[in-house]
């Protein structure tokens, strides 16, 4: 297949906890806690996890918006974490991000045209004027939007529109790696699909690619080639998505497969319903750290964290047991 | 909680240490040597030295604070010079008096404020509601002591019937509850100043937090187990209404006494607000130091006071 | 029952509400468009108790700007033989013990009032943006120190400390320019407040997505602050200044009441007021003291009027 | 009929400044007793002010029930006392909310919060109401419900809190259970664990469910019956086999192509173009019409009302015939 | 004297008999107990009620009341006896000595010695002494040893035996006599170790004294109370029951108006008041010059000033009288001289500066000071124009400072006011004597003498010459008037002085205010006048209340 353009490895982001009048650092906030994985030309990573196990946290950690506490990252072959200013500055127009929430994610005070032309003018790409606005609308007649949009301000757009807005400023740069935070999970299923078809499209027409986050797994599977599935801030299993689907390996994995609920009233699966809540990732289980929740934990899953090993096939299991 | 109030307490050591500083640094920035006013007119300058020498006038800056710190940390504020006494015999004389004018306020107010604003709330746009925010706006908009005056006109100057200054009248040495009478009489005015702007503000306030509570999911979850009308308002609103409500106590305690300077000026009250425009005006640094200290403290009290009062409502606010 | 009479049935129970229902259909389109501004402006409009306060307040500035055009007398001029005046056709209000026309020095003492009260809280919101923007957008040990600040001149007492410097530094300055001094020290003992808001206003926007977007698109950070930053905590600022100003000028009536504030000759409300401290002038003249309290009172409720329907209609939680 | 509940003709408006919101318009639905109805829809189409209206929990104003009737055991819950729909609430209907971080009382304990519906209905004294209370905690699947019961809201995680929305809403047995979208705010291993739950329950206490949700996906797996709105109307009604086998909305199939869980490998999705209408300006005739492939001038005119086109499923659609998947 | 804000004018003297009018409608009568208690309002005391100690005359009443001194003084300002039966003055005029009376009692039985005289003078020539009173032990022979050296007993106070004592001075003044008539304090309540006035200071605001009253109670800001002593020496007061309620300038008019007090001391002299006053029926005013004036002081040292012709031209330049109409409504007198027309020192026979702005110009013309651009006049560089520093808070000042300005602008003569607060203008006049002008006022002894006020040794830093009033004639005077003994002699020295003082004008002399003392038809004999105010023993012991 094509050549790998992003890569991690053990990536690391913990956040301090400080308490008290003078802020002393009692502890931290393990969000991301070794996460390796690498991403091809064209190709959409899917990350899957529940709420809290880092799965934002890692898509900002390797766009550099959060400074990582370990790890590297290499984006066509350079470091992105050691970056200077200026390398960085020109990185960005290669790396962008797609914010879950559409309210928020725009500036309320600014015009579609400045939030879609302004990285544009930043970059020094363009200056104010006809040709932006020539550019800017291209850009957004692209993501399906109209030029007469283009002067108005986010409150009046719809969620799926506003979704647009922001992916059309990710590609106002004509990025080659897109972050994908939960770009679709604001949005009512009937809504979902357009700005899904939209990302779909443009990967094609660009061979963008994607680090898609979600906790959908309908949406993950439909839209990614290789899917990734966290757990607190560590990935658990990695596989191309027929293989992970078809046949889980980790237990973590296979409960949440079998959780989703299927649209179909005649299909009545055999539900694994994991017992307890996800602990906090201030203070996780020692060992795998699956293990207060898994029903084949022995006692070396509390000792021992395991190794992230390729099963073959570029299959990733993190678990003692899996084969 | 104990622990928790310790904590608190230590914490506003630093606090009021830079606050003593700041205190100390504006007072003697003043003019006017206090020297000068308290000795005799004919005194040389050799007993005007020693006279400052004596009172450690004559030291560093640096100096001065310290000693005047260590002093007062035992409770020795010096002697005020109007009253030629130590500054911590003439405090209190006068704080009872204004604890007795907030007293009677917080009492009041809090009783009939509460009650108003929560009906307010729960009748948005009524009658009551509109009556009670045009109120409100009236009693926050109008200064106290233009207020005060208003008052002193009409009941003291046109209808003579309340005294227009003074607690007690002199020589009555009535007791009992002849001597409450008295007191009363004398209290009405400058305590319905008060109330009047406490209520206005504490009925806004309650308004405003119990409107943001009655919309909470939780209201709806209360109502939607089938429990009356009065305890969704009362218990479940109310409850979470308090929180904010508990701010504004922190505000309210030294807002009270130190507002009441100008009150206390405008009904010739013998209280410390008083007190404070006589430091202030013969240059009484040891009692403006001390009433000034005594304001902060009362603020970082009131800021406790109000924590502590978080903490009992809020059962999310963790207190070890 | 057919579609229409249920239409009708509805019309009727709300009848002038909903009749544009149907000729207004869909066209999303043709609505107007707003920018932000715009919409705050019709929200602020539609709250009737607002707008009389911004009314009234335009009315008291235009009185104090237009003073001298307004009347034909100096607030100085005194005039021995129309002494203590009872209010007349040649003066409205009246004169004071000097024979200076009452009216004028309210003209006048309102402009003095309302200036301190303006510079007062601009003095405020600069060191409250900065310090609050500050705390707000770097963290850390920089939030850490100023929040420490901002909690110590809160712990201030506000009046009695008011009181102090005023008598402290007042007395080597010339009554004209102790009203610059007032409003040194109402802005400076007032910022905190402000400076926390800010700084939790600038805490929420900066986890804010379009935040992050932002620096994901290689944005300067002196851009995000001043594009994206500041012009989204305008509106919060915008509504502490006009509630602020009416707290500066009810601050520097009471200052001056207490006569620690802004000094005759230079009138103020708040010493105007002070004359009725005399008994004598609470029940003979009282043109001498209830204008310039009922000035206060409306140019400090009108602020507060004014200044609630603006955070109303800024308040995206506000219907 | 074994209908425990009917909805007929119920309109629902808020008179807001700007307009009028006719957020619930002309719905009809019943539900049967033992048996769940799933209520599905955008966001925004009426589906939690259905639900509000029965309990008459409309925040009034700007809301209110302008007509219809609500006949829940053969009376008119739209015309009852507020004394006696009080004595309705939690007792014989309860109802779970979405958001199970912010529906419980912060500063109220779980425990005392379950007890109140139990003393005020079924005069409990206090130190029974507790026992039961725990009682009902153990039901949900709460361990250590001893200790939990005096808990604050707080101290629980999001799936414990749930759990004890729903211990509340059942401890008093009622005959319906109204969800909305009570597993919407939580995540996938935990919304198994919640649904298994109420499944559960459904059975042990014979309860009627009413479930609102947006995702299909729930609604397949826990209903007997699937109501589908669309801007405050209900577009269609059928037995949940009947639905996702045979849809007959122009909407009802836009949004079951739009499920990428439905749609087979590597093909496009199909979307319903557009978005849903601002409720203040709904388009003249069939409010779809806009959105709809199908539309022809008559949806452009008239609305459609709901019609029975096979048994026990209405459609509200002109061409509901000529429309399949 | 000492400095003194302007509204509280000091005084004494007589204007005769209280009219007697029935009024029925007298709310004081109907007061509860009014039939024998005297509400006296006063400025608030602040409780320093130690001959000693307090400062302020609101203080001193209260010390007045309680406390004997050796002598009084009568209306014409004579010494008369008291605690002493009589003295007698060495050839010298050096040594005092007084002759007590045996029966003069405490209110708690003890008996008045001379051991409490002496007592009363080493407890204010104390090192650590740090009240206001230290003059009148300070030309006592001894005393510089007693106060800084180590002493054991003041030196010039000496104890002949239990009912006599002498006083020895340094100097042979006239004013020596004066100094020794403190408060005599009880030894055997208030004795301390020498330098440990601490102990005594604890005692301030419940003293026990010889005095016709008896301190009941102390209310701080509300009132003081007092009974009438029984066993008094010259014999009970015939109100027995006297309280000193403090009031405000703003509030004794309503308090007087509503009966809730008797007696207002030192009501401003304005026709507002006057009007209230006859208007309720029931009160009188008690009126008499005030034996003190204003002033406007001015830097002589600086050259715009030291020019007599400037300070004439200011003094003519400046509308007094109308000054006195609009703010005293005509109750007061413009004065031109440094001595209380009261006073057997005050002369008529002097220049009375009336507004002239004619003459004001024409003598600034003929000092050389011509109008600049700006319409100020000006010389060499210099320009005529001042800041005049003032206090703050006094209706006095509020007024004088337009109606100052706008006079001397018709002159081309600019005046800045600068307010301050009152202990800071004291301190940058007299400490630092920094400032073009200032204004205060003083408040006069009964002896014309004011030595400490001109004499060029007193134009030091700290010293009362601030003005630094530097001149051979007035030197000359000054010495021989307090050095001579001969009554008729000193009149005629001091006369010669006031016209020399008219002349010079190292003050501007502004006004000599009236005092007034409202008094309510039911109180009699309230007789106060300019040297005797109502503690005066003529004055309290026959005041009666009408029934
Ligand atoms: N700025 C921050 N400071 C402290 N902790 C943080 C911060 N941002 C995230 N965290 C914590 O890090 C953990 C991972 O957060 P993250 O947002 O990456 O989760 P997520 O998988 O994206 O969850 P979701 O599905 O809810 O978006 C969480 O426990 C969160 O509380
Ligand atoms: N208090 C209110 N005032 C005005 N309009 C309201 C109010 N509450 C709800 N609405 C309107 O009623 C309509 C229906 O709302 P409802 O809450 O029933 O939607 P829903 O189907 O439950 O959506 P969701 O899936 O987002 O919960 C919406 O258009 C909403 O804007
Ligand atoms: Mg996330
Ligand atoms: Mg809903
Ligand atoms: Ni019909």
């Amino acid at each position: 297949m094509s050549e790998v353009i992003l890569e991690a490895q053990n990536l690391k982001k913990y956040f301090p906890i400080y308490k008290g009048a003078f802020r002393r650092r009692v502890g931290d906030v393990k969000a991301v806690d070794g996460v390796s994985l690498y991403i091809k030309e064209g190709e959409t990573l899917g990350l899957v996890g529940e709420s809290g196990c880092g799965k934002s946290t890692t898509g900002r950690t390797i766009l550099r918006l959060l400074d990582a506490t370990e790890g590297t990252v290499t984006y066509k072959g350079q470091d992105v974490l050691n970056a200077s200013k200026d390398e960085m500055k020109k990185l960005r127009r290669e790396m962008q991000i797609v914010f879950q929430d559409p309210y928020s994610s725009l500036n309320p005070r600014m015009t579609v045209s400045e939030i879609v032309g302004e990285s544009l003018v930043e970059h020094g790409i363009y200056k104010k004027g006809k040709e932006l606005d020539d550019y800017v609308v291209e850009v957004i007649t692209k993501c399906g939007l109209a030029k007469y949009h283009i002067n108005r301000y986010p409150h009046e757009f719809s969620g799926g529109q506003r979704q647009r807005i922001g992916i059309a400023r990710a590609l106002a740069l004509n990025p080659s790696f897109i972050v994908a935070d939960e770009p679709v999970s604001a949005l009512d299923v009937s809504i979902q699909s357009q700005v899904i078809n939209l990302l779909n499209d443009l990967q094609h027409e660009r061979k963008i690619s994607y680090l898609f986050i979600s906790h959908d797994l309908g949406v993950v599977k439909y839209i990614s080639h290789r899917i990734g599935v966290m757990y607190l801030g560590t990935l658990v299993e990695l596989a191309d998505k027929k293989s992970l689907f078809d046949n889980p390996k980790h237990p973590y994995t296979q409960a949440l497969l079998s959780a989703i609920p299927v649209p179909d009233p005649t299909k009545k699966i055999n539900r694994i319903i994991l017992k307890g809540d996800i602990p906090s990732p201030a203070n996780p289980p020692s060992g795998c750290k699956f293990h207060t929740r898994c029903m084949y934990a022995k006692d070396i899953c509390k000792e021992q964290a395991p190794e992230f090993r390729n099963l073959g096939g570029e299959h990733f299991v993190a678990c003692h047991f899996a084969k | 909680m104990l622990k928790y109030i310790l904590r608190r307490l230590l914490h506003m050591i630093p606090v009021i240490l830079i606050i003593s500083i700041v205190i100390f640094g504006i007072v003697k920035m003043a003019p006017g040597d206090p020297v000068g006013t308290n000795l005799d007119p004919k005194a040389t300058a050799e007993q005007r030295a020693a006279e400052r020498a004596r009172l450690g006038l004559d030291k560093p800056l640096p100096v001065q604070y310290w000693n005047w710190l260590t002093r007062s940390v035992k409770g020795d504020f010096g002697d005020s010079y109007i009253y030629k006494k130590p500054v911590s015999d003439v405090v209190p004389n006068f704080i009872w008096n204004s604890f007795l004018l907030n007293i009677v306020d917080f009492i009041l107010a809090f009783l009939i404020s509460i009650p108003i604003g929560i009906i307010c709330a729960v009748k948005q746009y009524s009658k009551t509601d509109n009556f009670w925010t045009v109120f409100s706006i009236i009693g926050i908009s109008m200064p106290s002591f233009f207020f005060g005056l208003l008052l002193i006109y009409i009941f003291s100057v046109k209808l003579n019937a309340f005294p227009i200054n003074g607690m007690v009248t002199p020589g009555k040495n009535a007791a009992g509850w002849a001597h409450i009478k008295d007191v009363m009489h004398h209290i009405f005015l400058p305590a319905l100043v008060l109330v009047i702007g406490s209520m206005a503000s504490l009925v806004r306030y309650t308004r405003t937090s119990m409107l943001e509570v009655i919309n909470q999911d939780y209201i709806r979850t209360a109502r939607s187990k089938g429990l009356s009308e009065k305890v969704v308002i009362y218990k479940h609103a109310f409850r979470n209404a308090l929180i904010p409500i508990m701010t504004i106590i922190g505000f309210w305690i030294p807002g009270l006494f130190s507002g009441a300077v100008i009150l206390e000026t405008t009904f010739v009250w013998p209280g410390i607000g008083n007190v404070m425009m006589d430091a202030i005006s013969a240059r009484d640094y040891n009692l403006i130091m001390a009433l000034n200290m005594f304001f902060a403290l009362l603020t970082l009290l009131g800021n406790l006071l109000a924590d502590i009062g978080y903490a009992l409502v809020d059962p999310r606010i963790k207190v070890e | 029952m057919t579609e229409k009479s249920m239409k009708n049935k509805t019309e009727n129970k709300a009848p002038n509400k909903n009749n544009n229902l149907d000729n207004k259909d869909a066209k999303e389109e043709e609505q107007v468009i707003l920018t932000p501004w715009k919409l705050v402006k019709r929200k602020f409009k539609k709250n009737k108790v607002a707008v009389t306060g911004m009314i009234i307040f335009i009315i008291m500035v235009l009185l104090a700007l237009l003073a001298p055009v307004l009347t034909p007398y100096d607030p100085y001029a005194m005039d021995f033989s129309q002494v203590n005046q009872a209010p007349s056709k040649t003066h409205l209000l009246g004169t004071d013990e000097l024979g200076r026309d009452y009216l004028t020095r309210i003209l006048y003492g309102g402009r003095v009032s309302m200036k301190v009260g303006l510079f007062a809280v601009i003095i405020e919101i600069l060191i409250g943006a900065l310090v609050g923007g500050l705390a707000g957008y770097y963290g850390g040990w920089v939030d850490n120190l100023l929040m420490r600040i901002v909690e110590i001149f809160m712990a201030f007492p506000f009046l009695p400390i008011a009181i102090t410097i005023s008598a402290v530094i007042g007395p080597e300055v010339a009554p004209e320019k102790r009203m610059y001094i007032m409003m040194f020290i109402i802005g400076l003992l007032s910022w905190g407040g402000l400076a926390r808001m800010i700084r939790g206003q600038i805490l929420s926007l900066r986890e804010q997505e379009f935040i992050q977007a932002a620096k994901a698109l290689g944005i300067r950070d002196s851009r995000i602050i001043w594009k994206h930053l500041i012009p989204n905590t305008l509106g919060y600022i915008i509504v502490s200044a006009t509630l602020g100003m009416a707290g500066a000028i009810m601050s520097e009536a009471g200052l001056s009441f207490l006569g620690l504030g802004v000094t005759p000759p230079v009138p103020t409300w708040g010493n105007l007021v002070q004359n009725a401290r005399d008994i004598y002038v609470l029940k003979n003249r009282v043109w001498l003291w209830l204008p310039p309290g009922v000035a206060i009172f409306f140019a400090v409720m009108s602020i507060n009027l004014f200044g609630d329907g603006l955070r109303d209609a800024i308040d995206p939680k506000s219907k | 009929m074994g209908n425990l509940l009917e909805v007929q003709d119920l309109k629902t408006y808020f008179y807001t400044d700007d307009g009028v919101v006719k957020a619930v318009d002309g719905v009809n639905f019943s539900v049967e007793a033992g048996k769940t109805i799933g209520i599905v829809g955008e966001s925004g189409c009426g589906k939690s002010i259905t639900a509000m209206s029965i309990l008459r929990l409309i925040p009034d104003p700007p809301g209110r029930i302008v007509s219809g009737k609500i006949m829940f055991n053969g009376e008119d819950l739209t015309k009852v006392s507020d004394e006696q729909i009080r004595h309705i609430r939690g007792n014989d209907i309860s109802m779970i909310f979405q958001e199970p971080m912010t529906s419980l009382n912060p500063v109220f304990t779980v425990g005392f919060q379950i007890m109140e519906a139990l003393m005020l209905h079924q005069n409990l004294d206090e130190s029974e109401a507790k026992n039961k209370a725990i009682e009902m905690l153990k039901l949900v699947g709460i361990p250590r419900a001893e200790k939990i019961v005096d808990e604050y809201p707080h101290q629980l995680s999001g799936g414990m809190r749930q759990r004890v929305m729903i211990a509340m809403a059942v401890s008093c047995q009622p005959k319906l259970l109204i969800a909305d979208e009570p597993t919407t705010a939580l995540d996938v291993t935990i919304q198994a664990q919640i649904l298994e739950l109420m499944n559960d329950l459904k059975s042990k206490l014979n309860t009627s469910i009413m479930l609102i949700t947006h995702d299909l996906g729930v609604v397949a797996e826990m209903s007997d019956h699937v109501v589908v709105m669309y801007s405050g109307k209900i577009v269609e009604d059928a037995p949940v086999d009947e639905l996702f086998k045979n849809p007959r909305h122009p909407y009802t199939i836009g949004l079951m192509n739009s499920i990428p869980s439905l749609i087979e490998e590597g093909k496009r999705l199909e979307s319903i173009s557009g978005s849903v209408p601002n409720p203040l300006y709904l388009p003249k005739g069939c409010y779809f019409h806009p959105r709809c492939k199908f539309a022809t001038d008559e949806c452009r005119k008239g609305q459609p009302s709901l019609r029975e086109i096979a048994p026990g499923h209405k459609v509200s659609c002109f061409r509901a015939e000529e429309v399949t998947k | 004297g000492c400095g003194d804000k302007n509204e509280a004018p000091a005084g004494t003297e007589g204007e005769g008999k209280v009219e007697e009018k029935e009024a029925s409608n007298n709310p004081a009568r109907s007061r509860d107990g009014a039939a024998d208690t005297l509400v006296v309002g006063t400025h608030e005391a602040k409780g320093d009620f130690l001959p000693g100690y307090s400062s302020e005359v609101y203080d001193s009443y209260v010390a007045d009341l309680v406390f004997d001194g050796l002598f009084g003084n009568d209306k014409e300002g004579n010494p008369t006896p008291s605690v002493a039966k009589d003295w007698e003055i060495s050839e010298d005029h050096k040594t005092y000595t007084f002759h007590l009376r045996d029966d003069v009692k405490y209110t708690d039985g003890e008996t008045l010695t001379a051991e409490d005289v002496k007592f009363t003078y080493e407890f204010l020539a104390d090192p650590t002494y740090d009240g206001p009173r230290s003059s009148y032990a300070m030309n006592l022979v001894g005393y510089k040893e007693y106060n800084e050296g180590d002493a054991k007993e003041l030196a010039g106070v000496k104890v002949i035996d239990d009912y006599t004592v002498a006083f020895e001075f340094q100097e042979a003044l006239a004013t020596n006599i004066w100094d020794c008539g403190m408060g005599i304090l009880p030894k055997h309540i208030y004795d301390f170790e020498k330098g440990d006035t601490a102990s005594l200071k604890q005692k301030m605001s419940d003293p026990i004294g010889s005095g016709p009253y008896i301190l009941k109670k102390f209310e701080p800001k509300q009132y003081v109370e007092f009974e009438a002593n029984p066993n008094y020496f010259l014999g009970a007061p015939k109100v027995s029951h006297l309280i000193m309620k403090f009031t405000t300038v703003e509030t004794q008019m309503s308090e007087l108006e509503k009966g809730t007090i008797d007696v207002q001391l030192r009501v401003p002299p304005k026709t507002e008041n006057k009007e209230i006053i006859d208007g309720t029926g029931f009160i009188n005013i008690n009126e008499y010059p005030d034996n003190g004036y204003s002033y406007m002081g001015w830097n002589l040292r600086d050259p715009r000033l030291a020019d007599k012709r400037v300070r004439q031209a200011l003094t003519y330049g400046f509308n007094r009288q109308q000054f006195v109409d609009v703010y005293y409504g005509g109750n007061a007198q413009v004065c031109n001289v440094p001595v209380s027309q009261v006073s057997w020192a005050y002369t008529t026979d002097i220049n009375e500066y009336p507004y002239d702005p004619d003459k004001a110009i024409a003598l600034l013309e003929e000092a050389g000071w011509k109008p600049g651009a700006d319409g100020i006049r000006e010389k060499d560089g210099m320009k005529l124009s001042f800041v005049w520093d003032t206090y703050t808070d006094s209706k006095y000042v509020e007024s004088l400072i337009p109606m100052l300005k706008a006079d001397w602008e018709k002159i081309g003569v600019k005046v800045e006011p600068n307010l301050m607060e009152f202990g800071a203008l004291s301190e940058k006049v007299y400490d630092k004597q920094e400032f073009d002008m200032y204004n205060m006022a003083w408040s006069l002894s009964i002896d014309p003498d004011a030595f400490e006020l001109f004499h060029s040794s007193m134009a030091v830093p700290g010293g009362f010459n601030a003005v630094g009033f530097i001149n051979e004639e007035n030197d000359k005077l000054l010495e021989a008037g307090r050095k001579e003994f001969d009554q008729n002699k000193r009149a005629e020295i001091y006369q010669e002085w006031c016209q020399l003082m008219n002349e010079e004008l190292p003050y501007m002399f502004l006004t000599q205010n009236l005092s007034w003392d409202a008094i309510n038809e039911r109180v009699q004999n309230f007789d106060t006048s300019p040297f005797q105010d109502w503690t005066s023993r003529d004055v309290l012991l026959n005041v009666e209340l009408a029934q």
